[in-house]
């Protein structure tokens, strides 16, 4: 019993990340329809620069804004140089289009910073807790994790009764609509980009700090995408739970299921999950209907 | 300009629905055909069989086996890794634990199987479209090369899970060389795109056309969502898993199954995007293509007198692949194919711009 | 939709029978009877072998041609095509048909629609039971239908369509002669229940059965036919009055066939498209009479719209188009190239030019440097082979054009390609031609010398063209009078064309004999001549110029809406419509720019000099031959013209500036309304004649 | 050729107290009528007042909350689409939904799919089986094509073309299915009057030619009154005219609906 506590609140903790990058997806996908496959390469991509200016002597509350900066401008050129072009193009369309820009970003990153796993040390504690009269064990790690995770949905939460906020869920109705709000459409995608930037940035120094940046990053991001098909694409607290329901479900599969198949199914598990629930959910957890019209 | 299709008229159906209507297309291919199965064997270097020209047809008929689910039936799959892993792995048990099969039957076995399992893979896309269908197929392509690893059968219980293909003989025929490799490559890739030509020019290919184009009103039509989408995924996994089993085949020799991973699915994926969805051709002219960056990559820079280092490569060469999709998809969305077919406009219209 | 009656069966019904009278026949080689069938053709165009109708030419096709192409339609999307025998079949059973309808010697038999080839085989099914086809143009409103049918009292009507049926139906009280009206294509009739009229469909199959039992029918029937029987009636839609029915014979149409075949050496791998009106002479002859002849393939097209595109598909090696035509092909061409690359307009322009330099002499066999021989091979390739093949003319070994005079640089432009672009000139009254260009010996502004067989001399008095010819008509079909104006006892007949012979023997046609007039001053005035000269400007549609009985010569003038309408967007110049157009200052500069080049050039002829245009108007309107104002085949109707236009004319050759008009347009939709326009009255700078050295050499 | 000169049959088609909604959104309330053999009926009435929802439910696009819809005796429920089309029941739609990335000879080829037979295999060789059912079928389709008069654009991809000839085009591909009952969605919207002369000229013939049953929904006063044999109106979701042109012309309900009267 408390064996499988551990191992529940151990994936809840690990949800927590795949639910980071899952906001990410969420935000640009609820305000722009585009669904951003690089969002994982995102992640590498901020804590590469996170952990290179440290590396370069800058102190972490130096690097950490410079990092912002830079995911700001990164958004800015993605608008610039893609989404500007490809405003009318079916949503699969802007789907491959991110499917490259992932890659650049995946190559452009490394070029820059090497493909060597780095150590990333933000002073965050790493001394285990004991629960329940020592039964239970957790890294005190996971739960700064989780706490930075909730403070960051509060955040978002606020920011969406912003007018700014109000406006990106007006885009996301519909584009007409969001001229009407007197931000210009380019203006409100480089906002969205922006702020799913600063996701990705904490998502990279979480799991920097956690398992050391490096490419495999990426792929681990991937993860993220059975928690949108859970959570539905456009529903922020899908993308927690979702998260979380991932998360804990493959770690509990992982000790208890994973055994009859010579383990090493956690790679999967939660597609095979994912995939299974669409059958019976397909819009996701909190997704919205759509009634098709002809 | 090169044309002089004036008089070349049809006084029949048949005629007027062939693949080439007009007779300069007819010599053209024809000459192509010479210089592939003649022209290349006389001067052709191992090297290039071995670095370019090999993995070129399989992945190209990787790319077909795609296009046709992508390009013809709109459903994206990020799967082709896993499916080739499956044409592969199949092909291999199937060559390996009965020896005395054909060479061909195996293929074509193989191809059924991974044909099976794509019609598995591709039940959720009677619920689901689009974005969600990508993340579907990625469990395919995490889920397979998993269960290759961990179940030894599939590896014949080697300790180190790699696949090492028996001696291949067709007909009597010792395919050993690299050119015989190359030779007998080139004609299953070219009796396939052969097939694949026909398909997507009759019943089946306007039925995933139609889906693709429009799935409210192909339904409207009589044509059934399910028919038409599994049968996509039937046929294209048909056409990766052959191709996967190649790739094993006369490319690699030997492989673990799990190097069938997401990185093939994702070159498939630009294959067809810079070659051009919806597109035989394209899906050639996309592998092509794809095939011949890193090879311009790491030829070209010293060329120049710039050195770099094998890592800094391999970082270009992805840069280079994420900004191309971009560019294609922006520029001209509907790839190389396309181009080649403006050119061709522009020549049989010659010398009126239209 | 269009009903298909595919014969590929019933075609044999030809051999069947042909088995039974001639045993042991065989399909003669390719080669061997492309001659046989010219076998022994004399000077006179009469065939040794005795065949002296049409018909009996069609049986020795379906005998020595069987299995060789007669006749393709593009219908349901493909090149749909009868053999020689096949056609032969149909021709059988649809005489079979008709004569069980009742059809007998004789009848006159109202033909009216589109190239089909289920006309031409009614051609044949008619002549062979001795009866007498008149066609009739498809575009002709019911009055004019009407009064052919009436005056040629035809018992019989072939109709093509729903349309052409609604016309007869409409005017039936008007025409109690008129027995059977034939549709060949049921669409849209499914509820006519009219007596008196039926489905092609039921004819062929009535013949069909007849004609199991009656094997021999037709060929019986066709040998009754001879040389002297009346083989058509053409209704001449003249420049005055009723149409005249022009009665040709066998003989008239085989012997000139014949000649006309053996002088241009046409023969069975020849391909043409038929798109010209059936009910023309002209299309006759060539499409039926001379394909029967001497064996070719004729091409219908899938409707008029695509007629560009078929002639594209077919590339057709026999063409024959008014100078009309190729004006528009030309035009085209250049308006396409506006738009092309600066290295096409480059390319374009430099071998253009070269042709226009080389061009000709290669094609007429001439000496020319081995230089500009290979730059013109290269222009071949890079220019003008792609061109040919993009306008259908890749094969093209024969063309004419004919009816009016064709622009010289037009001319010259489709020869410079090595298209063997000749001219011919001919009316209906000789069968089709007098005069010819040989291959070697074309220029642009002649008709060529008399084609063999022809006499041709020039009445000396009026400066009429008169002719005798193995062509010449029987007579006008009930109009003794009319024959015996046109026929002078000896057998010379009034063309009703002014020429001229050029030194070389060339005939020059000027104007039709009766528009010649003169001037105040007493100089000649030819207005056609003049007209034809501002017509050749690409932007000029149509001109009509006045000046008989006159101070001095005026023109009216119609802009082409193509040219002219590009050429204003071109320079950035709105406009809303033709009539808004036409009334642009700028379109009015222009056009003065087109009459002072063409007074320069009528200066630079002393006999012309005084037919200078001295002032003009652009029209409001186009000219229109549902309006009266032209023949369907666009022939200025000048006696209308005057007066419909008096008042605007009188304008002309008073000092006003401009002149108030109540014009009527049509809209699109069919309904009509009418404005008010001011037409402005311009004037033309005209110019003194040069020393006589630089007078014009003839041809 | 006119639409009263031939004899109306007896009912093909029965749609009885059909109601839809989404998610509370009445769309249609209590909807009655009939279709009968060989008839033009004309459904009416301003926008959003059901029309296009009431051909959904017929071709079984939507399944309607309450009633049956009875297609030559059978009575059906949730029926799927294609199922209504094996059926004989063929659709245009308002919006045109044509395959845009096809020729018009393949989008009308692809309206004849019912029709076609040969699969995967015998397509993949092409040669035989499958090349003879192409060459069968094109020969109707090309019928079609020269029935509708669009043999200039019979290889041009149908995103190229006007509007109007897509229109024409989209008529084709339902034509292709030989359909028993076909139901048109605004088949004149947008066009301009030669356009739309041409159109009720085609419909006019395929009724008459083909005897095809019609039911279309069409704004165009004077095209209704013209070519129905019958008239529909609904408002508001509800039916509140149903007759011969004339008599719904004079009924005092639908003329406050067209002059937008509230009640």
């Amino acid at each position: 019993m408390a064996f499988f506590l551990e191992v529940l609140i151990g994936g809840l903790m690990a949800g927590v990340m795949y639910s980071l990058v899952a906001l990410g997806f969420v935000l640009i996908f609820k305000a722009s329809g585009v669904f951003n496959f690089a969002q994982g390469a995102m992640v590498l991509f901020a804590a590469l620069f996170f952990v290179g200016f440290i590396e370069l002597g800058l102190s972490v509350w130096l690097a950490l804004p410079l990092t912002v900066l830079v995911m700001v401008a990164l958004a800015w050129a993605v608008e610039r140089l893609v989404l500007r072009h490809l405003v009318n193009q079916e949503g699969i369309i802007l789907f491959m289009a991110t499917i490259g820009v992932s890659y650049f970003l995946d190559g452009f990153g490394q070029s820059i910073w090497g493909s060597n796993v780095r150590q990333l040390d933000i002073g965050l504690p790493t001394d285990p807790i004991f629960l329940m009269d020592g039964d239970i064990l957790i890294q005190a790690f996971d739960l700064w994790a989780a706490l930075v995770a909730g403070s960051l949905l509060v955040a978002l939460v606020l920011f969406q009764r912003t007018s700014v906020g109000r406006a990106l869920r007006a885009v996301a109705d519909d584009h007409q609509a969001a001229q009407s709000v007197g931000i210009p459409l380019n203006t409100i995608w480089i906002i969205v980009w922006s702020i799913a930037g600063l996701v990705a940035l904490v998502a990279g120094v979480m799991w920097g700090s956690k398992l050391g940046v490096q490419p495999a990053i990426v792929s681990l991001a991937l993860k993220a995408l059975p928690v949108l098909i859970l959570g539905g694409f456009t529903s922020i607290p899908g993308a927690i739970i979702g998260g979380l329901i991932i998360g804990a479900g493959e770690k509990l599969a992982e000790i208890y299921i994973g055994p009859f198949f010579g383990g090493g199914i956690e790679n999967w598990f939660a597609y095979v999950l994912a995939l299974g629930f669409l059958l019976i959910r397909p819009q996701g957890l909190f997704g919205e209907r759509i009634i098709e019209r002809v | 300009m090169l044309y002089r299709e004036s008089g070349q008229f049809k006084t029949s159906y048949p005629a007027d629905q062939a693949i080439f209507t007009i007779k300069q297309d007819r010599w053209f291919f024809a000459l192509l055909m010479l210089a592939a199965f003649v022209g290349i064997p006389l001067v052709a270097t191992d090297y290039l069989y071995t670095a370019l020209i090999i993995p070129f047809l399989c992945m190209a008929l990787a790319a077909l086996g795609l296009n046709i689910l992508t390009g013809y039936c709109g459903q994206v799959s990020l799967g082709t890794g896993a499916f080739m892993g499956v044409g592969a792995v199949a092909a291999w048990n199937l060559a390996f634990r009965v020896p005395e099969l054909n060479l061909l039957v195996v293929l074509v076995l193989a191809g059924l199987v991974a044909a099976a399992v794509g019609v598995i893979f591709g039940l959720p896309s009677l619920r689901i479209k689009g974005f969600y269908l990508a993340v579907a197929t990625l469990a395919a392509q995490f889920f397979l090369p998993w269960l290759f690893t961990k179940v030894g059968w599939f590896t014949n219980h080697n300790s180190s899970g790699v696949i090492t293909v028996p001696r291949m003989t067709l007909f009597g025929w010792e395919i050993n060389t690299p050119m015989e490799k190359y030779l007998f490559a080139l004609g299953v890739v070219t009796i396939l795109a052969l097939a694949a030509k026909n398909l997507v020019r009759s019943n089946p290919g306007r039925r995933w056309m139609a889906i693709r184009d429009m799935d409210i009103a192909a339904e409207i039509i009589g044509i059934r969502p399910i028919v038409a989408k599994l049968s996509a995924f039937a046929v294209s996994s048909f056409f990766i898993g052959i191709a996967g089993a190649l790739y094993l085949f006369v490319y690699l020799g030997s492989a673990e199954p799990d190097g069938f991973n997401i990185n093939l699915s994702f070159q498939a994926l630009f294959m067809i995007i810079i070659g051009g969805l919806g597109s035989i051709l394209g899906s050639f002219l996309g592998a092509f293509f794809i095939l011949l960056v890193p090879i311009f990559l790491t030829r070209v820079p010293p060329l120049i007198g710039l050195d770099m280092s094998t890592a800094a490569i391999a970082h270009t060469e992805v840069m280079v692949f994420g900004a191309l999709i971009v560019f294609f998809l922006i520029v001209e969305p509907h790839g190389l194919a396309r181009l080649w077919q403006i050119a061709k406009e522009k020549l049989r219209i010659w010398p009126f711009p239209y | 939709m269009r009903t298909r009656v595919r014969t590929s069966h019933q075609g044999g019904g030809v051999l069947g029978n042909q088995g039974q009278i001639t045993p042991g026949f065989r399909p003669v080689s390719e080669t061997g009877h492309g001659t046989d069938s010219q076998a022994g053709v004399d000077q006179a165009g009469v065939d040794s072998a005795g065949r002296d109708t049409i018909p009996k030419y069609l049986l020795h096709n379906a005998l020595h041609r069987r299995d060789r192409p007669a006749m393709r339609e593009k219908d349901l999307g493909i090149w749909q095509s009868w053999n020689w025998g096949e056609v032969a079949g149909q021709v059988r059973h649809m005489a079979s048909g008709l004569a069980q309808a009742g059809l007998r010697r004789g009848d006159k038999v109202a033909i009216i629609g589109d190239n089909r080839p289920m006309l031409y085989w009614s051609l044949a099914a008619i002549q062979a039971l001795g009866a007498v086809p008149v066609p009739i143009y498809q575009e002709s409103v019911a009055e004019e239908v009407q009064y052919v049918v009436d005056h040629a009292e035809a018992r019989f009507a072939i109709a093509e369509n729903q349309e052409q049926v609604d016309k007869l139906l409409g005017m039936r009280e008007r025409l109690p002669r008129l027995d059977l009206i034939i549709y060949t294509d049921p669409r849209g009739l499914r509820h006519y229940h009219q007596p008196g009229l039926r489905d092609m469909a039921g004819i062929l199959a009535d013949g069909r059965q007849h004609a199991e039992t009656h094997p021999d029918f037709l060929e019986t029937e066709i040998a009754k036919g001879q040389g002297g029987d009346l083989a058509l009636i053409c209704y001449t839609s003249g420049t005055t009055g009723r149409p005249k029915g022009v009665m040709l014979s066998h003989d008239n149409v085989v012997r000139s066939a014949n000649m006309a075949i053996a002088f241009d050496r046409i023969n069975e791998n020849d391909e043409i498209l038929a798109y010209l009106p059936l009910a023309w002479v002209g299309d006759n002859f060539i499409s039926y009479a001379e394909a029967t002849i001497a064996g070719f393939c004729v091409n219908c097209p899938e409707s008029g719209e695509t007629v560009l595109t078929d002639l594209r598909e077919i590339g057709p090696t026999y063409f024959f188009a008014p100078p009309r035509i190729f004006e528009n092909l030309l035009t085209t061409v250049m308006i396409r190239m506006e738009d092309a690359s600066a290295i096409k307009r480059g390319l374009f322009k430099y071998f253009i030019a070269l042709a226009r330099r080389v061009g000709r002499p290669i094609l007429e066999g001439k000496p020319v440097g081995l230089a500009d021989r290979l730059l013109y091979g290269l222009g071949e390739v890079l220019v003008y082979g792609p061109l040919k093949n993009v306008l259908g003319m890749n094969r093209l070994r024969l063309a004419y054009t004919a009816g009016e005079a064709i622009g010289p640089d037009i001319f010259d432009f489709f020869r410079a390609l090595g298209i063997n672009l000749k001219q011919l000139y001919g009316q209906t009254e000789c069968t089709v031609y007098l005069c010819m260009h040989t291959d070697d010996d074309v220029l642009p502004d002649t008709v060529g010398k008399p084609a063999p067989g022809v006499e041709v001399r020039i009445d000396d008095k009026t400066g009429e063209v008169m002719f005798r010819s193995p062509g010449v008509f029987v007579g006008y079909y009930k109009n003794p009078e009319a024959t015996d104006e046109a026929k002078t006892p000896d057998g010379w007949v009034h063309s009703g064309d002014a020429g001229v012979f050029a030194d070389n023997g060339h005939l020059r046609i000027i104007d039709r004999a009766k528009d010649v007039g003169r001037l105040n001053n007493g100089a000649l005035f030819a207005p056609k001549y003049i007209e034809n000269k501002l017509k050749f400007f690409p932007q000029i549609k149509e001109a009509v110029a006045f000046g008989d009985a006159r101070d001095f010569v005026a023109c009216f003038v119609n802009i082409d809406l193509g040219a002219v309408g590009s050429w204003a967007e071109r320079n950035g110049i709105a406009y809303t419509s033709y009539a808004d157009l036409a009334a642009r200052p700028e379109v009015y500069d222009m056009v003065r720019g087109c009459i002072e080049t063409v007074n320069r050039d009528l200066a630079s002829d002393s006999s012309m000099a005084d037919s200078q245009i001295k002032r003009f108007l652009v029209l409001h309107k186009e000219l229109d031959a549902d309006d009266g104002e032209l023949t369907r085949t666009r022939k200025v109707r000048r006696r209308i013209i005057a007066d419909r236009y008096a008042e605007i004319i009188e304008a002309l050759y008073s000092d006003r500036k401009s002149i108030a008009v109540d014009a009527k347009i049509t809209f699109e939709d069919g309904r009509t309304g009418s404005f008010k326009a001011n037409l402005a009255v311009a004037d033309a700078q005209s110019f003194a004649t040069p020393a006589p050295t630089t007078l014009r050499k003839a041809g | 050729m006119t639409a009263t000169a031939k004899k109306l049959g007896d009912v093909m088609l029965r749609v009885e107290n059909i109601s839809l909604s989404f998610g509370g959104v009445k769309a249609l309330t209590d909807i009655s009528f009939d279709i009968r053999e060989h008839e033009i009926l004309a459904i009416i009435g301003p926008n959003g007042a059901g029309k296009s929802s009431m051909l959904n439910c017929i071709n079984g696009f939507y399944h309607p909350q309450q009633g049956s819809i009875t297609f030559r005796g059978q009575t059906r429920s949730r029926m799927k689409p294609h199922e209504a089309a094996s059926q004989g029941i063929a659709r245009t739609f308002q919006n045109i939904a044509l395959f845009k990335g096809m020729s018009t000879l393949d989008n009308i080829m692809s309206g004849r799919m019912l029709k076609m037979h040969s699969g995967i295999i015998a397509s993949a060789f092409y040669k035989g089986p499958a090349e003879r059912e192409q060459i069968a079928h094109r020969a109707f389709c090309e019928k079609i094509i020269d029935f509708l008069e669009i043999e200039a654009i019979r290889k041009i991809p149908v995103g190229r073309l006007p509007y109007g000839l897509q229109k024409r085009v989209e008529l084709g591909r339902a034509l292709a299915a030989e359909p028993t009952l076909l139901l048109l969605d605004e088949p004149m919207a947008g066009m301009n009057l030669e356009e739309k002369q041409d159109m009720c000229r085609f419909i006019l013939d395929v009724n008459d030619e083909f005897g095809t049953t019609i039911c279309l929904i069409e704004h165009d006063m004077g095209v209704v009154m013209d070519i129905s044999d019958r008239v529909v109106v609904l408002d508001y979701g509800r039916k509140i005219g149903d007759g011969p042109p004339d008599e719904v012309k004079h009924n005092q309900e639908v003329i406050d609906a067209y002059l937008g009267v509230q009640h």
